[in-house]
């Protein structure tokens, strides 16, 4: 630290001959070096993460942490998410989990994947946990690859290779606790008090049921539910409590009861059958569908919907409520929408992300727009609302 | 190689159980369709009117193939009816074949495309190359017959580098002709 | 650290021996000139119409101190007269504090920027914010009384994160007050 | 490859039933997997090598290699340059060096510094040199920190951390020869048949001849020559035979003769001096000079220079005449310009690179312009033309 006090004392013995401005007798005060902004250990109900995929260095993934509620200071600071990884904030720890890959030689070399932990206050790493194996699955981001169950004591995490398998690590203890595989089934969707739900290329899905050791106490495999061929699934579904609400491909709700060990199939209802110039109004885009704390659905139309037209973005939201099955609302958005996500504010505020890298933020309940963040990150296809 | 090879066989054994060979071969080469050239708002890998599907800015590559028409280097052309990526042929490389140092994924995501010329359906596989980081040109995503996650194989989100020797860093796609498809509209 | 406090007194002392106290300071805070505010074409790390010396599209962050006055979101604010670099006011630092998770690098080059609302020619350090990569947001680059690499304490094209324990990977530059400048215009 | 097997005897099943267009009675043919395009060992002198320092990602740089005096398939391939790397091709091998940067987790973590050894045919890694300490220097991208002498054989590098630093290593056995320690002098401009010359904060430039082993077998520091203060010389020079000539800030051109083991100044001549309503016409940019193989000067020039204005780009490319001392040409730019480099050709054509990336190329000889290459990478501030 011997520079900074030599540069102190040069500054010092300068000072004496500045010249003074009348108005101001006194000049700005010296600032200190160094000085490192730190955030509340607790966020903020309007903090959004904002995943950047950052397609032009794919190694060199990221996520914002964003106040949308906020004109001015809106961007807090960023936690690397490198090669398509998958960011997870605990709700109960100031932690935030990132599931992630490395390279020896950064685009080449050995393979590391690693879940870090880092320390919601400082944005440090705490700790990591080495992955073996070279197994995480790596796609376009889906918060559903990553998820926590067991009281948010475990993470589950999918694996590709292109062999599927879940993994259930003990976050405390810092270690796999088993891996399971899981022929033909895809991602993670937390289920009952500890276990998940999969959902296979058959149609069915799966549940499984984890013993207090991690291996599995039951499994079980449903009817198919999911019409892959004609009209599937959208991979990630709004939460409502322990109720998973994903979007179909061609416009209707599809409902799980996740609560139990076992999932159930809550079936289908139709959002409105509307025929536009160019096809037919249908979900678009990447993160399609969200909810507000009373139970709302938010889903991103696209007016030229048919075969393909599924992640070519949105221009309106319209509002379920999936109690009464019926469209509430429709918001018009000032830009087309890459993803949607509804902060879990009493006042619930409606993001927008914007494939420049852009959020519009809206209020969810009268769908007024309130304000855009500019360039926030480069490929924003995933958010995540502080919870 | 033995998880890609179980992978296939699994994939093709349990679903032939409960489908037609009909229904298999849409498994395979996905939804078989035509492929019109549909401007989009580009969205996942491509994220953006800035990219995906927008024009590429550069000279028109051809083939010189009256039969394989079009320009390589733009979104549009028949080939990349389900392609997610950079263009390989931006980067070194062509439709069919991944730039110097690269390396191509053994396995990856299929799709069918109308060729306009002779009205027939092609399966195209669209072989990621691999081993470099991002190439950053020509950036395009469509999406004729893509399925979610939920479907491997018919998933173009999916970095398929995973089956690699040289690591999972993605650089570009290719579109490489591996037959015609059964029926075409 | 012993290598800095080296670099740091070998310069002074190397530069002492043969020049004057005025020179002197010369040496340590650039050439003394009042920052009038440029618009440029900017190079270097600012690459560009589209990035450095370009509006940032945020809304304005003020100190609320009509003694410093303007907008730290924008490259035109008066501390950043020889700054290169993405602005920590805009990912999540102020113009005189590291984003969090970041590292602010011990020694850094110097600037000599006028603020005009007092008259007064102050220091600036710009101590680069280091550990995680480049924020992306608000680049700028200024070169009032920049030296090239001959002169290194004089040079913002260096990555200054080189003083770091977290790496020498760049996130953002600040612009911190050290203390006023002998001299003014 | 059962995989490709599998999905081969598929297709061969479908082609019976295909619809056969009458006017093409035989599909396309099959393409072969894999299929990975190779470049020659020795590249045309109208290939270029473009450094991206990447800004947005600065762990990922790169460098694109480019036919400038192509318009279809110009771009030729890509080779990693890490965090703000060097990259240096062999003039005499078929191998390009890359002094660069990794961190165990990427953007953190343990370093490693290295020389990666490129094969130019496959641009595939041949090996590499770890270099230990974590001593590179790393800034924006300049040639003369990493340059060779001793016939090719061995690799200059400059350190700075910040002491500063040169490490003779030699190619051919992988390791470092020497460490010589340059207290207050930068970069390495190669000098006699082994050896190089550093320039120094004191204007001065320290000359170093290198016996056969590596070691300091002379060295001699001259007066001042370089007036940092006043106007001095932009770091890059344009190397016509063993001669550099500098831009200086202010528009003069200083000439160093290198050819023998102690560095001889050649003085400064003017180029013209001409006001204009924004100040003058200054050298403008990054790397601001280059020369053809006949020993013009292309000086890249800014209309508006003034103090502060050096890196603010070019509109124009001024011609000079090192023998005869005078400007023979101007060459209006159609866009302004980051850097400028000229290729070795006997037509030359000159490079001239822009902010977003793309490559404007001109006929050097008559300033008429060729072509754009659109996009060619992401920050273009280092170009090196194949020889």
């Amino acid at each position: 630290m011997k520079v900074r006090r030599f540069l102190g004392a040069a500054a010092l013995a300068i000072v004496a001959g500045a010249a003074q401005a009348a108005s101001y007798p006194e000049p700005l005060a010296n600032e200190p070096i160094p000085n490192v902004v730190e955030l509340s250990a607790q966020y903020p109900a309007s903090w959004v993460y904002v995943h950047d995929l950052h397609f032009n260095s794919l190694p060199d993934g990221r996520a914002a942490i964003v106040d949308v509620a906020a004109d001015v200071r809106a961007f807090k600071g960023q936690v690397p998410v490198a090669q398509f990884g998958t960011l997870l904030p605990s709700t109960t720890r100031p932690e935030i989990y990132v599931a992630e890959t490395f390279f020896s030689r950064m685009t080449r070399g050995e393979r590391t994947d690693v879940i870090t932990i880092w320390d919601k206050a400082t944005l440090k790493p705490k700790g990591e946990i080495v992955l073996p194996g070279g197994k995480r699955g790596q796609f376009v981001t889906l918060r559903n690859s990553f998820q926590l169950t067991n009281g948010e004591k475990w993470a589950l995490l999918f694996n590709f290779t292109p062999a599927s398998s879940v993994s259930v690590i003990d976050i405390d203890a810092r270690k796999i606790l088993n891996e399971i595989d899981l022929p033909g089934c895809s991602l993670v969707y937390p289920t009952g008090p500890r276990g998940f739900t999969s959902l296979c290329a058959d149609g069915t899905m799966t549940s499984i049921e984890l013993d207090t050791a991690g291996k599995v106490a039951a499994s079980s495999t449903s009817k198919p539910i999911n019409d892959i061929d004609h009209d599937p699934m959208f991979m990630t579904p709004a939460m409502v409590g322990k109720t998973a609400w994903f979007a179909t491909f061609k416009g209707n709700i599809h409902g799980l009861d996740l609560a139990n060990a076992k999932a159930r199939d809550l079936g289908v209802f139709q959002m409105p059958k509307e025929k536009t110039a160019e096809g037919e109004w249908r979900p678009g885009g990447w993160q399609v569908i969200s909810a507000d704390a009373a139970g709302r659905l938010y889903v991103l139309m696209n007016p030229a919907g048919k075969e393909g037209s599924h992640k070519d973005g949105g221009s309106e939201v319209w509002v379920v409520d999936p109690a009464r099955k019926q469209r509430v609302a429709r918001i018009p958005l000032q830009n087309p929408a890459v993803s949607v996500e509804v902060t879990a504010q009493s006042a619930p505020l409606l993001v927008a992300s914007r494939s420049d890298g852009s959020l519009d933020v809206y209020d969810a309940t009268s769908g007024a727009f309130q304000r855009t963040l500019a360039q926030v990150v480069h490929d924003p296809m995933t958010m995540t609302a502080s919870r | 190689m033995s998880d890609m090879d179980s992978f296939a066989e699994r994939a093709v054994r349990r679903v032939a159980r409960r489908t037609s060979r009909r229904s298999l071969l849409t498994l395979i080469g996905g939804a078989i369709t035509g492929a019109a050239v549909i401007p989009v708002l580009p969205v996942s890998r491509a994220v953006a009117s800035t990219h995906g599907g927008g024009k590429s800015g550069l000279p028109p590559q051809t083939t010189g193939n009256p039969q394989d028409p079009g320009d390589q280097t733009q979104c549009d052309y028949w080939r990349y009816c389900a392609i997610d990526g950079f263009l390989c042929s931006c980067c070194g490389g062509t439709a069919s074949a991944c730039p110097p140092g690269t390396e191509m994924s053994p396995i990856t995501w299929i799709g069918t495309c109308l060729n306009p010329a002779d009205g027939r359906s092609y399966i195209i596989s669209y072989n990621d190359c691999c081993g470099k980081s991002s190439c950053g040109r020509c950036l395009c995503n469509r999406n004729e017959s893509d399925r979610p996650m939920v479907r491997p194989q018919s998933n173009n989100d999916i970095n398929w580098c995973l089956g690699t020797e040289s690591g999972s860093v993605y650089n570009c796609s290719t579109a490489v002709i591996l037959g015609t498809a059964l029926e075409s509209k």
